[in-house]
């Protein structure tokens, strides 16, 4: 979905963001008050600039609107891949971008995440993923890698990779296969406006995303395997 | 009254449908192209220096994109086909016959090219071979070859990587062939000469510096436990036992691990000053350590290697250098050291069969085996004598009333797999399908089984000298085979009497730990550790640094 | 791949250092092999996973040849294998039983 | 000759890091807690899933410890992999050691299962974070021959300190990967003087993005993981505008750069072109005082 007319669906009682190139910014009104919105457009490379930007949005939001929920609508094809910015660390900027939503949440900002086009690898995890809760567009695209691509790098024959997608969500590209394994907390349908009420109104707890993941069967192993690790006598 | 000077006034027409193009003996880089259709005819005998290392690379682009219809046929006399237009001119139709050394990483296309009627093979000579027939029925007419720099009168200075320059030039300029040569500069006065001026018609300085392959760098990073285990092997049962003292080591690993483990294991064994003194071998970085800990008194090499310049400069006691400090090697000289001056060489193959018999040939590619077999073969005429060379004979005769004679060592050392479970033991070298299926006169051969002495895997050493019958023979190399095809069918029976005899040696049987065969024993675990060694004068190329 | 499964008989009780031992890294030309004490009526279990099909006669000539060197009874012996070459493969089981009988990892 | 970090394995740099014979690991080999995705796709699995995790001490002080394996599938995180992970580090939570190590060795998300992978990343990252929160240092020691690339370079950042070799490698997108996609132009990956010049130990430390470059031997990284343990965790809002003013300096000073030896020009060390020839005390002792 165009990122204008999604703002338009979640916010029909007005919003104001601006727009700047594949960056977006501003805030909307909901029934419970005023939520800050982050987003970027047309697929985004995320380079260190852009993280860059992001986080300062991020602190800026924690420094003069305490409390005031965000909303993260971040539209990536993962992270700029070129040797500049690697050469400037943008690991770094990415993981200061993690600790800057942290930090919102630790001073009570709702953090939410919807994907609303496309989330691809670095660029999800250092935004959207590290919401308290990430919600998608049913027409989301979310992978890590695609199928020949995937089929290349593993020399696993994509034949067989199709196969298996068929059967597993554990590598394939698909929306349904992160909700299965419960990175995605539900799929936005309908009223957006009212998905996003119902949303922030939602408890906020610790990262619920393996009970999800076992609880829809998606991902079996991750809980049972953290429990071991955390409880178990070494 | 027949005309006994035919060759110099060819020579002479030649040189004079080039006058235009030069200033004294000067030809600008866009002028090649005309200099060389200028001086070529259909037919020509034609050495375009390619070496292991140095390539007369823009020479060799040019001479690829000259007009077929002008000039043809030619014949290529060169060692090394390592660059596309090594090829590119038969597929072309500039050059239709071709004698050469070694194809390395262009062998599967020439087994193509021949296979397409492209190209008609005349022999593939070891290098000392082609080197000869220069001198007797392949002399080239004219000469494209390769230096660092050159005055203006045309002196060449060669650099470090001579290499096959001085036996290419002598050969085509006093027999009235034309030489030509690139080189990366031209200057006003040279550190010192390689070939004097009068043996050279015209020099190009290339657009680009010639392209230089780092061929002999091995990283210790990549060496493995097994492989430390057999160097251990090697030096504990082969170069303690025969004293060797002269010697050529073969490119890969499994040498590089023997030379790493001088300062430590051979060291430790009181080793030092009593083995490993002289050598004919490429200025290889992983000997750094051994030459520091003072193992090493002289290298001679067929070529230098990158990045090691300063540090040869700085250890002329060890290397043969110039006034000027760089190396002077010489492929032709040394492969004669190889051959006559040396007591041992040690290799790796990819295949070993029954009778001994080595080779690295694979199906579908053609590639030459350069040096090896000269360096690989008892030198039958030989009569100076040393401690390893005598022993070795002695052992190879003891009981059969023969006239008494040395012989050389000539070691193959190799796992007993490759990787991707290749077994390197087989009934039946790939070489002899290779022959039916290239038209070939004789199997590829690398090393003939009556040449070789021992045979090293990782299971034990089999001394073929002591083996009196061919079923004794068979055996020794059944018993060293380990767990391929070849070597599960042992008579297990015979293999131990051969151990008795000690004709095969196990790990144990020489009184080595396994288990003290780690990496901890390299004198260097990587590149950097071997820049260490050097003291800093190492300058490993880029594609070896992990920093 | 390949499942691949060895018992062997005859072998004496060991008193080993530690519970169970592993050696190596599940790497290309590289393997894992775990050693662990099971009561097994006196047999010495080995299990094969690999990712080379087709070597099962090699894996019994070198598990036969490492038998004889250590005859392990109640013994159990895991393997990840990607490809390690009998040499290696020999190695990494002298270093786990090693490791297993003699405690250091 | 001293043990390196960089040729160890994960377990001997766990044994050769923590005290002696302090490790206790949880879900060792003998669990057989494997990947099952990676049989389904005719992939040999690892006992331990490629990391070892669990409890020791490091100069007598309680940690929680945790190494990837890079020889096994690059150390590359699966769904049971990053699972071992975050237990560990929530287990931190409830043990309140003094600190958390994490021996990275890992090119990121493991493709075979790459969603569970990345999900499982992520669920590191918000550990990390809890962990920090709750007052306990996580110290990162990089220096395996597979760097650390991907989601996991994230994950170092977002931890107290790393300590790196010049060997060691950090960074988000591997060389390869930026060569396969963007063309040898853009980075040639087999140039590793200009990969080590990018993304190595000297020029992460330079840039500030790891806390201290080592020599590669595990005793140095022992001591540089003793000297952190006294670090103090802090994700307060000041902090992290500091470091939104560092970063964006950096974009600032250094973002038309071409080369790190650009970048250490303009740091004002003389002669750059020498510090990947020097050894990791004289590179300490010529850039003290000269860190972006």
């Amino acid at each position: 979905m165009d990122a204008k007319l999604l703002l338009e669906q979640l916010f029909p009682a007005g919003q104001r963001v601006d727009f700047d190139g594949q960056y977006f910014s501003g805030t909307g009104q909901t029934a419970d008050g005023e939520v800050a919105v982050i987003g970027t457009t047309d697929a985004a490379a995320i380079g260190v600039e852009l993280a860059f930007r992001i986080a300062g949005q991020v602190l800026e939001i924690v420094r003069s609107h305490p409390r005031r929920p965000i909303l993260l609508l971040v539209d990536t094809q993962g992270q700029r891949l070129s040797r500049r910015d690697e050469l400037l660390g943008i690991n770094g900027y990415m993981a200061h971008l993690a600790k800057c939503i942290e930090v919102a949440r630790r001073a009570g900002h709702r953090v939410i995440g919807l994907v609303y086009s496309q989330a691809v690898s670095g660029g999800f995890l250092a935004s959207s993923m590290l919401a308290d809760t990430c919600y998608a567009l049913p027409e989301a695209e979310v992978r890590v890698m695609n199928l020949p691509a995937m089929s290349r790098i593993t020399k696993i024959p994509v034949e067989r990779l199709q196969d298996l997608s068929q059967l597993s969500p554990v590598f394939a590209p698909g929306v349904e296969n992160y909700l299965r394994m419960g990175a995605i907390a539900e799929l936005w349908q309908g009223d957006l406006a009212a998905c996003l009420e119902k949303a922030l109104a939602a408890a906020v707890g610790h990262d619920a995303r393996r009970d999800r993941g076992l609880a829809r069967q998606g991902r079996l192993l991750a809980g049972p395997v953290a429990e071991r690790v955390r409880h178990g006598g070494a | 009254m027949r005309d006994w000077n035919t060759q110099a006034r060819n020579r002479e027409a030649r040189l004079a449908r080039a006058a235009h193009l030069t200033q004294g003996k000067t030809v600008e880089a866009k002028d090649a192209a005309a200099l060389l259709s200028a001086v070529l005819e259909p037919g020509d005998r034609v050495c375009l220096e390619g070496n292991n290392q140095k390539q007369a690379d823009f020479l060799a682009k040019v001479l690829a994109g000259l007009d077929p219809a002008r000039v043809h046929d030619l014949h290529m006399v060169q060692s090394v086909l390592a660059l596309p237009e090594h090829l590119d001119v038969f597929d072309r139709g500039v050059a239709s016959r071709l004698d050469f050394s070694f194809s390395g990483p262009q062998g599967a296309r020439l087994a193509k090219l021949v296979a397409e009627g492209r190209i008609n093979i005349g022999a593939i000579h070891t290098y000392l071979e082609l080197f000869g027939r220069y001198f007797v029925d392949l002399t080239p007419r004219v000469s494209l070859v390769c230096a660092q720099a050159a005055d203006r009168a045309g002196n060449l200075y060669t650099g470090p990587n001579t290499e096959d320059t001085p036996t290419i030039v002598e050969a085509t300029a006093f027999k009235r062939g034309i030489v030509i040569a690139q080189v990366n500069q031209i200057v006003d006065s040279l550190p010192r000469v390689d070939i004097p001026a009068d043996w050279v018609d015209f020099v190009i300085q290339s657009p680009k510096p010639h392209y230089i392959e780092p061929l002999f760098t091995r990283d210790p990073a990549q060496i493995s436990e097994i492989q430390v285990l057999m160097a251990m092997m090697a030096i504990k049962g082969i170069y303690a036992e025969y004293e060797v003292n002269r010697l050529n080591h073969g490119i890969g690993f499994d040498t590089a691990a023997i030379e790493l483990l001088l300062p430590t294991y051979a060291e430790s064994l009181g080793l030092k000053g009593r083995i490993c003194r002289h050598w004919a071998l490429n200025p290889h970085p992983a000997l750094i350590p051994a030459i520091e800990a003072g193992f090493v008194e002289s290298v001679h090499s067929f070529g230098s290697e990158l990045g090691m310049e300063k540090y040869i400069e700085a250890r002329p006691d060890v290397f043969f250098t110039g006034p000027d400090g760089s190396m002077r090697s010489n492929r032709a000289m040394s492969q004669a050291a190889g051959h006559y001056a040396c007591d041992m060489f040690i290799g790796s193959t990819l295949q070993i069969d029954l009778g001994g018999n080595s080779s690295t040939a694979t199906l579908g590619r053609i590639a030459g085996f350069g040096g090896a077999p000269n360096m690989g073969s008892d030198a039958r005429g030989r009569r100076h004598a040393s401690p390893a060379w005598l022993k070795a004979g002695r052992e190879a005769r003891e009981g059969r009333g023969l006239m008494p004679r040395g012989q050389k060592l000539v070691v193959q050392m190799v796992e007993t797999f490759r990787e991707h479970m290749q077994p390197a033991f087989v009934e039946r070298l790939d070489a002899w399908e290779l022959a039916e299926s290239a038209g070939m006169d004789l199997p590829p051969v690398m090393i003939y089984g009556e040449d070789v002495s021992h045979i090293l895997t990782e299971e034990g050493i089999a001394n073929l000298l002591l083996c009196r019958t061919d079923e004794e023979r068979e055996q020794a190399i059944r018993g060293v085979a380990g767990y391929t095809p070849v070597g599960l069918a042992r008579d297990k029976r015979m293999v131990e009497n051969l151990r008795d005899r000690g004709i095969i040696r196990r790990p144990e049987d020489l009184g080595i730990d396994k288990s003290l065969a780690t990496r901890d024993l390299l004198a260097a675990r990587s590149v950097k550790d071997l820049v260490r060694a050097s003291g800093g004068l190492y300058d490993p190329p880029k594609r070896f640094r992990n920093w | 791949m390949e499942t691949l499964k060895f018992e062997y008989r005859g072998g004496r009780p060991c008193n080993p250092a530690q519970a169970s031992a592993l050696a190596g890294v599940v790497g290309s030309g590289n393997l894992e092999i775990l050693v662990e004490q099971e009561p097994l009526n006196g047999a010495c279990a080995v299990e094969v996973v690999t990712a080379a099909v087709g070597f099962g006669a090699i894996w019994q000539a070198v598990l036969d040849d490492f038998f004889a060197r250590h005859p392990l009874a109640d013994v159990r012996i895991s393997i990840n294998d990607v490809g390690a070459t009998p040499a290696v493969v020999s190695l990494r089981l002298d270093q786990a039983v090693n490791a297993f009988l003699g405690g250091t990892a | 000759m001293t043990q390196s970090y960089y040729e160890a394995s994960a377990r001997e740099r766990l044994a050769a890091v923590l005290d002696p014979s302090s490790f206790q690991e949880i879900l060792p080999p003998s669990a057989r807690v494997t990947s099952p995705h990676l049989r389904q796709l005719d992939t040999p699995a690892a006992f331990d899933d490629g990391i070892i995790v669990g409890e020791g001490r490091l100069d007598g002080q309680p940690v929680l410890a945790a190494a990837q394996e890079g020889g096994f599938m690059g150390g590359a995180v699966g769904e049971v992999h990053g699972a071992k992970l975050v237990g560990l580090l929530e287990r931190a939570l409830d043990t309140r050691p003094t600190a958390v190590l994490l021996l990275v060795e890992s090119g990121g998300v493991r493709l075979h299962e790459a969603n569970a992978g990345l999900i499982a990343v992520s669920e590191v990252m918000r550990a990390v974070l809890a962990v920090r929160g709750a007052g306990i240092p996580v110290i990162v020691l990089d220096g395996g021959q597979f760097g650390c690339f991907g989601g996991m370079g994230i994950v170092a950042r977002l931890c107290d300190t790393v300590i790196i070799s010049e060997e060691g490698r950090l960074g988000l997108s591997g060389p390869e990967v930026i060569e396969t996609t963007c063309g040898v132009e853009e980075f040639d990956s087999r140039d590793r003087a200009l990969v080590w010049r990018t993304v190595g130990g000297k020029h992460r430390t330079l840039l500030g993005e790891a806390g201290e470059l080592v020599a590669d031997a595990t005793a140095a990284f022992r001591a540089a993981a003793i000297r952190a343990l006294a670090l103090t965790p802090d994700l307060s809002l000041e902090a992290l505008e500091r470091e939104h003013a560092a970063l964006g300096q950096r974009i600032e000073r250094f973002g038309d750069c071409h080369d790190a030896v650009d970048i250490w020009r303009a740091l004002g060390i003389e002669a750059p072109e020498r510090l990947p020839l020097l050894e990791a005390a004289d590179f300490n002792t010529i850039t003290a005082g000269k860190r972006a």
